[in-house]
């Protein structure tokens, strides 16, 4: 059967997971790929999380915050960019492509850009192929 | 204000140029009718002096004066120093202008007598303004609008008496399947919602209830409220569902608008609250021929249901009171031309609301309405499925014939019903026949260009006629932006229904004593900045009763009137004197 | 070039017995309840449009307003009580004086006196001249018995004073002959006007020239039938305006054509042919005035309830033609010479000015209008058919 | 540490969720998860015997973690929190899988979406877990309120409030009260002078002894959260501080520029005004050309920047309206002028407004309508022998003619558009804004006048274009929401804060600077940091900045977010 990669999402509270909501009730429709967490700010979003997510075997990890300026908490969004700058570099370094990890703003009204995001990443990962670090890191144990 | 508060009216004579008349009915008039001391200035010795005039309110010892005659307005001004010299304020000087018809006396004589019990009402009111203002609050009517109303209030730590018709709360919202733009499920909004009415340790819902009678003064009003019995004690009911089951008696269900069958003793919807069963007096054998009662066998609990009860009056002491009793369908027979309730695929919006609805006959499912075996029409999953669906317009609003007012909300329902229909059947084609599109609110316009996307054939006429023709609903109207008559088979048309006042609205206004307009719905006395507030102090109207509006509106009319409301008590204060105005003319 | 709307011309339309109908908001009901709609000729919501905006040009090139037969239904069900069917009437007026070039009918209808005076006027040429011409012959009094027949009627060509039976007929005759030359004209030049402005001035139409006669037959039979009528949900309105179209027409011919047959000395048993149709004839205008008097005066029926000055005018002129017609008739039959000589005076008197008058330039013109504008709008169809039928646009 | 009991609760929501998720299936795998007690699925969880269903289960089963797998907690958290309260269970042990608005209405794929389901119930219950017991905290609510905005709206809020004899600070942008209503010239359906009603409201707002307002000034700071607000006051050189327990926004809008518009020809030919400028005209009591003659034809021109993609997508809900007013009142002043109507879609829909539209009719107004989906009226100017000024080319719906309509004076009802400051303002107070720049409410339905940040309003036409009688009646219930917590003179605060493990903080003051709310102070003499759970919102900044992990944000927890990561990948084999 066709390869299905599992994506972890990362949404924050006030504008993506609503954004996502929206698309939701909206009923725009999108691959089913997508996990998502629900944390305050995309602030919170510490790289242990984005780590562990590929540990456990996802073949994709997404981010979203609210666009620039707007976080709800004045600049967390800006630290998040900031640390993911760094985790990029990271996980080129740990053999993952850099394309499994992405960044995304999604604002509460762009439903429809969050469906539209969520389709596009999953076909990015099938082009890329299941993620091997899981299996990888199985055999170093 | 104390009982040594008084008021009294001072009769001044004609300026130059009327003939003076005989006042003598009149002074007995107002004597018998509204027991108040009377001042005639007969030889305008009154006004000219001034201590003369003082003495006078000091000897009668009023404490607020009624002006009347012919444009006493020139004598306001010395009444005013006089009452504010003897420390009342200047609102206590009220005119009363019988205008120039007062030469033809003879003929006005009846509005003269109401005009002065307005006033002297109005002056009343005023007074018992400033006395403790009861802190309780009835709202009528547990629609969306009653329900935020009560718990804007109830949250605020203050009582509630909620007081609804029918067997549960919700009103027509709980009947709706989505809600436009969001597409929110009206159910899944509004059922929390009604959770939390039915929990509140503040709020006392009351229902099968309706208000007989209105006493007492604003912020003392005493409140007759008739409850008629349900028959089931809502608070030992289990909600088991058992007595229903054997109940032998089967009646079309109101929620459902007609497209279901209910049981004589029924829940009238899996989420209503209190989610207790009731009996329908009009169809339970026992209430009717006094056989059956096979539901008492049946409960499991003893003595919960006890069809003996009978109808009982409660008095409630309130120092506000909400009106939100909502509105009334258009009734859609009314129009022929449209066929409904003779061709039996001729649905109303709320019918198809039902239909669509998952919890609805079909299961969601949209099919043709057949009659079965027993004569009743019913939906049946096995007779197939529309294809072509057209949904009319403004039936019975923007018309002179029936209402010549617009319903505000039919243009975005049947857009959103349009939508619906696309989701459940991709293939169909969907017409909406309007005449303007009124997609006004937020997010409506884009919705409306949405449902466009979609494929919904949007034709700018509005359908004259619907005829039965072997099997198909054939329909005339004009293309007006095409530039051409369509003649077209539909197998399903949707009548947009506007709304009308409730039945019970006249009555209501009567009981409460507050105005409403030409078409019916409740007047409020400045619509332009002050949407809530009625002539009457302390009454309050607040969602539909006011005037057709959608959801959003209705909730924050609520939420307004509710403001009201707390300001009133927590400045014990009611009334707002640009209410109120100092001189009132005959009408 | 592209029209400019008017707002003037609705006081242009006043002057046609307009009425308040600017209400109307374009829901199109009443194009779609009417029976008579189909494709595009969309009355009478378009015709209140053009009216509206005051486009001149294209209301005039429209038959649409001829194509409706005021069977009421429009303005029942419209939502704004604009009374679109009464429109409809007051077009129907304005396209006659637009088809009139002489503006003799204009001129009628914005000046009730006018017309009025006219008529008068007529009425007084006819009586003068009958008067020198054919004078009373003296014996019509002194021994009446003189004139009477065989059969006891009065011979009706002799009563003039020295003129001989024959004679007078053919006097008569050059008269009627005269009027029914005048009255074609106008007519005829109206109608040609009114094909100029349908079909000649529409520069884009383009229609293979044998419809012509393809589409004449739908000329003579709607003529005859009035079959669109029929369509109406109210029939008896259209049996009644059948039999006066027919018998109107039947008389006319008799008059004109025949007059030799019709007109003679002796009387002819009543099932003869030419009494039947006489019978025939004046029993349909009866039936007619007595249906629209009542409906006039009772204001049951919707279209009859504003009446213009024009309407009672065409229906009085009838009535009595119509009465001294029947008059004549007793008269000769009981054999009154004098009586029937004066009777047949006044009969011309009012005759001569409702044909005159009413049939080229007021409301009966109509009798010829209606069959042509069903005429001309197939012709318009024969075009269209050939472009492109439009396509179902969605709204905006 | 007690055994975890944990119950899961998969609710069909009808056949919202039914009808892609198999429901059954999924409570049947969560069933077989570790710590699971009890699995069910119900058809309304939300609906009162739902949640009897759920009490019940918790008392007799002592289940001491729920989860239920429903709709979008943003609907439904508070109320199985509620629940859980009802049936003696602390509310944050409880968490929700979102399998409506994120599976059920997102995927046709019933297999996929079914799977998806059952992997964020696992997350949900490897979450709940870990999760702590919580008490919310009520803190005394500041019965001061805040407004911002000094038209119609944030007058009327001011009022409703400062009338029970509570302190109202009123901060309004420009140099008087009145705002937008005050440029009107008469209020529609009745043609009242909106003086009227605007003037008294003015007075007794400026006189009032409850109310400081504060013109030429704006709100440039914020800190505090609702109850207890800390807000920094710009106005000309001079700050104040201000306290206060609730603010309502009512900066209203402003109406749109034309001149990119350029078949209107504004500004670039004389005698096209502007909706706004027309109101100006008409509160000085005339109607003239700029040769100060009377107009003879007057062309009103609808939907200008609204309903069109390119400037406004959106309808700006009062233009017809005021359009038809307007005729009146030209009719009124000017009895032989001509008006012309060119509208796309008739939106009188307010009280009183259809009968308005059929009275306008009857005097006469010409009505035509204009493709405003295809090509636009265009205005030229007339040439030598035209006898008119202006000249309107359009293509006219009703009738399907190509016409030009000839005018003096040409009105353009421009569409009203958010404030610009709008954003500024957003990121001060910490709300969103759609994607048209009006603040964005809590619930579009049943909580138009909240935001998601507690103690925040937004009446008026700031949340969206509004007429003058819905803006009161939106101030007037944003105001009762204050007075209401006025009233209970207390309010639950969020808990879910950072908090300091001082064992493990190695002082390195990270999370002191990384904090946008200064809510984390150095304890000197201790060497750690220590936050200040009154101003912390929650964000979780520090915890993910924090080296040792000292900082964790309650409810979000290191922990929790991990199991819950776990979960979601946790393949189930057995699929």
């Amino acid at each position: 059967m066709e390869f299905e990669p599992k994506i972890v999402a990362f949404l924050c509270n006030w504008c993506s997971y609503t954004g996502a909501d929206l698309a939701g009730t909206s009923r725009m429709k999108y691959s089913p790929s997508l996990r998502i967490i629900r944390v305050m700010c995309s602030g919170r979003i510490c790289p242990t999380f984005i780590f562990k997510a590929f540990q456990e075997g996802a073949d994709g990890v997404l981010v979203c915050g609210c666009h620039p300026g707007d976080c709800h908490y004045n600049e967390g969004n800006y630290k998040c960019l900031r640390r993911f700058k760094l985790i990029e570099k990271y996980i080129r370094q740990m053999g993952i492509e850099p394309d499994r990890i992405r960044l995304a703003w999604i604002s509460a009204s762009e439903g429809k850009l969050f469906a539209e995001l969520a389709n596009e990443m999953t076909q990015t990962i099938k082009n890329l192929g299941p993620s091997t670090i899981k299996a990888q890191l199985e055999q170093m144990v | 204000m104390s009982e040594y508060d008084r008021i009294g009216i001072i009769f001044c004579d004609p300026p130059s140029g009327y003939t003076p008349v005989d006042l003598s009915d009149l002074i007995i008039f107002v004597r018998d009718n509204l027991k108040i001391p009377v001042i005639i200035d007969q030889s305008r010795y009154l006004f000219s002096d001034f201590h003369v005039l003082m003495e006078t309110i000091r000897h009668h010892r009023l404490t607020s004066v009624i002006l009347a005659g012919i444009r006493p307005e020139r004598f306001r001004q010395i009444v005013r120093t006089a009452m504010t010299k003897l420390g009342y304020q200047a609102e206590s000087v009220v005119i009363a202008d019988f205008g120039d018809t007062w030469c033809v006396y003879e003929s006005q004589v009846q509005n003269v007598y109401e005009l002065l019990e307005r006033v002297h009402s109005q002056v009343v009111d005023k007074r018992h303004q400033s006395s403790h203002i009861q802190q309780d609050t009835i709202v009528i009517g547990a629609g969306i609008a009653g329900i935020q109303a009560s718990l804007e209030i109830a949250n605020a730590g203050l009582k509630v008496y909620l007081i609804e018709k029918s067997g549960t709360i919700g009103g027509h919202m709980a009947k709706f399947d989505k809600t436009f733009p969001t597409l929110d499920c009206a159910a899944c909004i509004l059922t929390p919602k009604m959770v939390e009415v039915g929990q509140h340790p503040l709020i006392e819902l009351m229902t099968c209830s309706e208000v007989v009678a209105v006493n007492g003064t604003p912020g003392h009003y005493k409140v007759t409220v008739r409850q008629s019995p349900r028959w089931v004690d809502v608070k030992s009911c289990i909600g088991c569902g058992t007595c229903s089951e054997k109940c032998p008696v089967k009646v079309s269900s109101e929620f459902d608008e007609g497209t279901t069958m209910r049981k004589a003793i029924y829940m009238p919807f899996p989420q209503a609250v209190p989610n207790k069963y009731l009996i329908d007096g009009e169809a339970c054998r026992f209430i009717q021929e006094g056989k059956c009662g096979v539901c008492v066998k049946v409960c499991p609990v003893t003595g919960c249901i006890n069809l003996y009860e009978v109808p009982r009056e409660i008095e409630i002491e309130a120092g506000n009171i909400i009106v939100a009793n909502g509105f009334k369908p258009f009734q859609a027979s009314r129009i022929d031309r449209f066929g409904y309730g003779k061709y039996p695929n001729v649905l109303t919006s709320l019918e198809f609301e039902r239909l669509i609805n998952a919890a609805g006959p079909t299961g969601g499912e949209i099919t043709f309405r057949t009659t079965d075996k027993k004569g009743n029409s019913v939906f049946v999953n096995d007779s197939g499925k529309p294809q072509k669906i057209g949904i009319i317009h403004c039936v019975g609003s923007r018309d002179e014939n029936f209402n010549p007012y617009c319903s505000k909300v039919c243009c975005m329902y049947s857009l959103k019903l349009a939508h619906l229909v696309r989701e459940k059947l991709p293939s169909a084609e969907i017409f909406e026949y309007f005449i303007d599109m009124r997609a006004f609110g937020k997010g409506y316009e884009e919705f409306y260009c949405r449902i466009q996307d979609e494929g919904v054939r949007m034709i700018r006429g509005k359908t004259a006629r619907v005829d039965q023709i072997d099997g198909h609903l054939h329909l005339r109207t004009e293309d007006i932006i095409a530039g051409r008559m369509l003649e077209q088979d539909m197998d399903m048309i949707i009548l947009s229904i506007g709304l009308e006042p409730a039945d019970d609205q006249k009555k209501l206004s009567d009981i409460l004593g507050i105005d409403v307009d030409e078409y019916g719905w409740f007047k409020a006395v400045r619509y332009e900045i002050d949407p809530v507030r009625t002539n009457r102090p302390g009454i309050w109207i607040a969602g539909v009763c006011q005037g057709p509006k959608d959801i959003p509106d209705s909730v924050v009319q609520a939420s307004a009137a509710a403001a009201g409301v707390l300001q009133s008590i927590m400045s014990d204060r009611l009334t707002d004197s640009e209410v109120f105005p100092l001189t009132y003319m005959i009408n | 070039m592209i029209s400019r709307v008017d707002p003037e011309f609705k006081q242009e339309l006043h002057k046609y017995g307009l009425r308040e109908w600017n209400e109307c908001f374009h829901c199109g009901n009443c194009t779609a309840i009417c029976p008579l709609t189909k494709d595009d000729n969309l009355f009478p919501r378009r015709g209140i449009r053009l009216a509206q905006m005051g486009l001149k040009k294209q209301l005039v090139s429209s038959v649409d307003p001829w194509l409706c037969y005021y069977c009421g239904e429009c303005t029942e069900t419209c939502p704004r009580n604009a009374n679109p069917g009464e429109l409809m009437m007051v077009l129907r007026r304005y396209l006659t004086s637009c088809y009139d070039w002489t503006g003799i009918s204009r001129l009628f209808y914005t000046r009730k006196i006018w017309e009025l005076a006219a008529i008068i006027l007529i009425a007084l040429g006819v009586i003068i001249s009958f008067l020198v011409f054919l004078p009373p012959s003296p014996d019509l009094f002194s021994k009446p018995q003189a004139f009477i027949n065989e059969q006891g009627g009065v011979m009706i060509n002799s009563l003039a004073n020295g003129i001989s039976a024959s004679r007078f007929v053919q006097l008569i005759e050059y008269g009627d002959l005269l009027m029914a030359i005048l009255v074609a004209g106008f007519l005829i030049s109206n109608i040609f006007h009114m094909f100029y402005r349908v079909i000649l001035s529409d520069r884009n139409l383009k229609f293979p020239f044998y419809s012509y006669f393809t589409e004449f037959w739908s000329l003579i039979y709607n003529f005859v039938t009035q079959a669109r009528f029929s369509k109406c949900d109210n029939r008896t309105y259209w049996i009644g305006h059948l039999l006066v179209m027919t018998g109107y027409t039947i008389m006319f011919t008799l008059i004109v054509a025949f007059l030799k047959e019709f007109q003679i000395e002796e009387i002819k048993p009543w099932y003869h042919w030419q009494r039947l149709l006489g019978y025939y004839s004046t029993f349909g205008i009866l039936f007619f005035l007595i249906y629209t008097f009542i409906g006039r005066i009772r204001k049951t029926d919707l279209k009859m309830q504003f009446s213009h000055p024009s309407d009672w005018m065409f229906i009085v002129l009838l009535f009595f033609t119509a009465v001294t017609g029947i008059l004549i008739h007793i008269f000769r039959v009981s054999g009154l010479p004098a009586a029937t000589y004066f009777t047949y005076l006044i009969h011309l008197a009012f005759l001569v000015p409702m044909i005159v008058i009413e049939v080229p330039f007021s409301k009966w013109s109509h009798l010829a209008y209606r069959p042509f504008a069903v005429y001309f709008d197939r012709l318009r169809r024969a075009g269209q058919n050939r472009q492109s039928i439009v396509e179902l646009t969605p709204a905006i | 540490m007690e055994e975890i009991r944990i119950g899961v609760y998969i609710c069909w929501c009808g056949t919202n969720i039914a009808k892609n998720v198999d429901v059954e299936r999924v409570a049947a795998e969560a069933g077989k998860l570790q710590g699971v007690v009890v699995a069910r699925d119900y058809k309304y969880m939300c609906s009162d015997p739902g949640q009897d269903l759920m009490v019940k289960d918790i008392q007799e089963m002592n289940l001491n973690r729920i989860v239920v797998a429903a709709c979008s907690p943003r609907i439904h958290e508070i109320t199985f929190r509620k629940a859980l309260e009802k049936a003696g269970l602390n509310p944050y042990l409880f968490q929700m899988a979102n399998i409506r608005e994120q599976v059920s209405w997102v995927h046709d794929d019933r297999e996929k979406a079914t799977q998806k389901a059952i992997d964020l119930v696992t997350g949900a219950v490897k979450r709940v877990r870990w999760q702590e017991a919580l008490n919310k905290r009520s803190v005394k609510v500041n019965p001061a309120t805040l407004v911002i905005g000094g038209g119609i709206a944030g007058l009327t809020a001011a009022r409703e409030i400062a009338r029970t004899g509570r302190i109202v600070f009123l901060v309004e942008k420009e140099k008087s009260l009145g705002g937008m209503m005050k440029k009107i010239n008469r209020t529609f359906p009745n043609l009242d002078e909106a003086s009227k009603y605007l003037n008294p409201i003015i007075e007794e707002v400026s006189s009032h002894p409850h109310i400081q307002v504060y013109l030429n000034s704006q709100l440039v700071k914020l800190s505090g959260y609702v109850g207890n607000f800390i807000g920094t006051v710009n106005h000309k050189e001079t700050q104040s501080e201000l306290e206060f327990g609730n603010i309502i926004v009512a900066t209203g809008l402003k109406p749109f520029k034309p001149t990119p518009l350029s078949n209107y020809a504004y500004k670039r030919l004389p005698n096209i005004i502007t909706s706004v400028e027309f109101e100006e005209m008409l509160s000085k009591g005339y109607i003239r050309l700029d040769s100060r003659q009377e107009p003879k034809h007057v062309a009103i021109i609808h939907c200008v920047g609204s309903r069109n993609p390119d400037f406004l997508p959106y309808c700006s809900r009062t233009c017809c309206q005021t359009a038809l007013k307007f005729a009146n009142q030209i009719k009124d002043l000017l009895p032989k002028a001509h008006v012309y109507q060119i509208y796309a879609d008739m939106r009188s829909m307010s009280k009183g407004c259809e009968e308005m539209y059929s009275k306008t009719a009857k005097r006469g107004v010409m009505f035509l309508m204009y493709d405003q989906k295809g090509k636009l009226p265009y205005i030229r100017e007339a040439g030598k022998n035209e006898k008119t000024r202006l000249v309107i080319e359009m293509k006219e719906l009703l009738s399907g003619e190509q016409v030009e309509v000839t005018a003096d004076l040409v009105i353009l009802m421009v569409g009203m558009e958010a404030q610009e400051t709008s954003k500024q303002l957003s990121q001060v107070l910490g709300i969103s804004r759609c994607s048209n720049n009006f603040y964005i409410e809590k619930h579009p339905k049943l909580d138009p006048v909240a935001t998601t940040t507690d103690g925040v309003f937004i009446v008026g036409s700031c949340q969206a274009p509004k007429e003058i009688s819905d803006s009161a009646s939106q101030a007037k219930a944003a105001a009762a929401r204050v007075l209401a917590m006025i009233n209970k003179d207390w309010v639950e605060v969020e808990v879910i804060t950072s908090s300091v493990r001082e064992e493990i903080c190695c002082g390195c003051q990270i999370c002191v600077h990384v904090c946008p709310y200064g809510a984390i102070e150095f304890l000197k003499e201790k060497k750690v940091s220590c936050v200040n759970e009154v101003i912390c919102k929650g964000c979780g900044t520090c915890a993910s900045a924090c080296p040792t992990g000292a900082i964790g944000s309650r409810h979000f927890t290191e922990k929790q977010i991990l199991a819950q990561i776990e979960g979601v990948m946790l393949q189930l084999l057995e699929v």
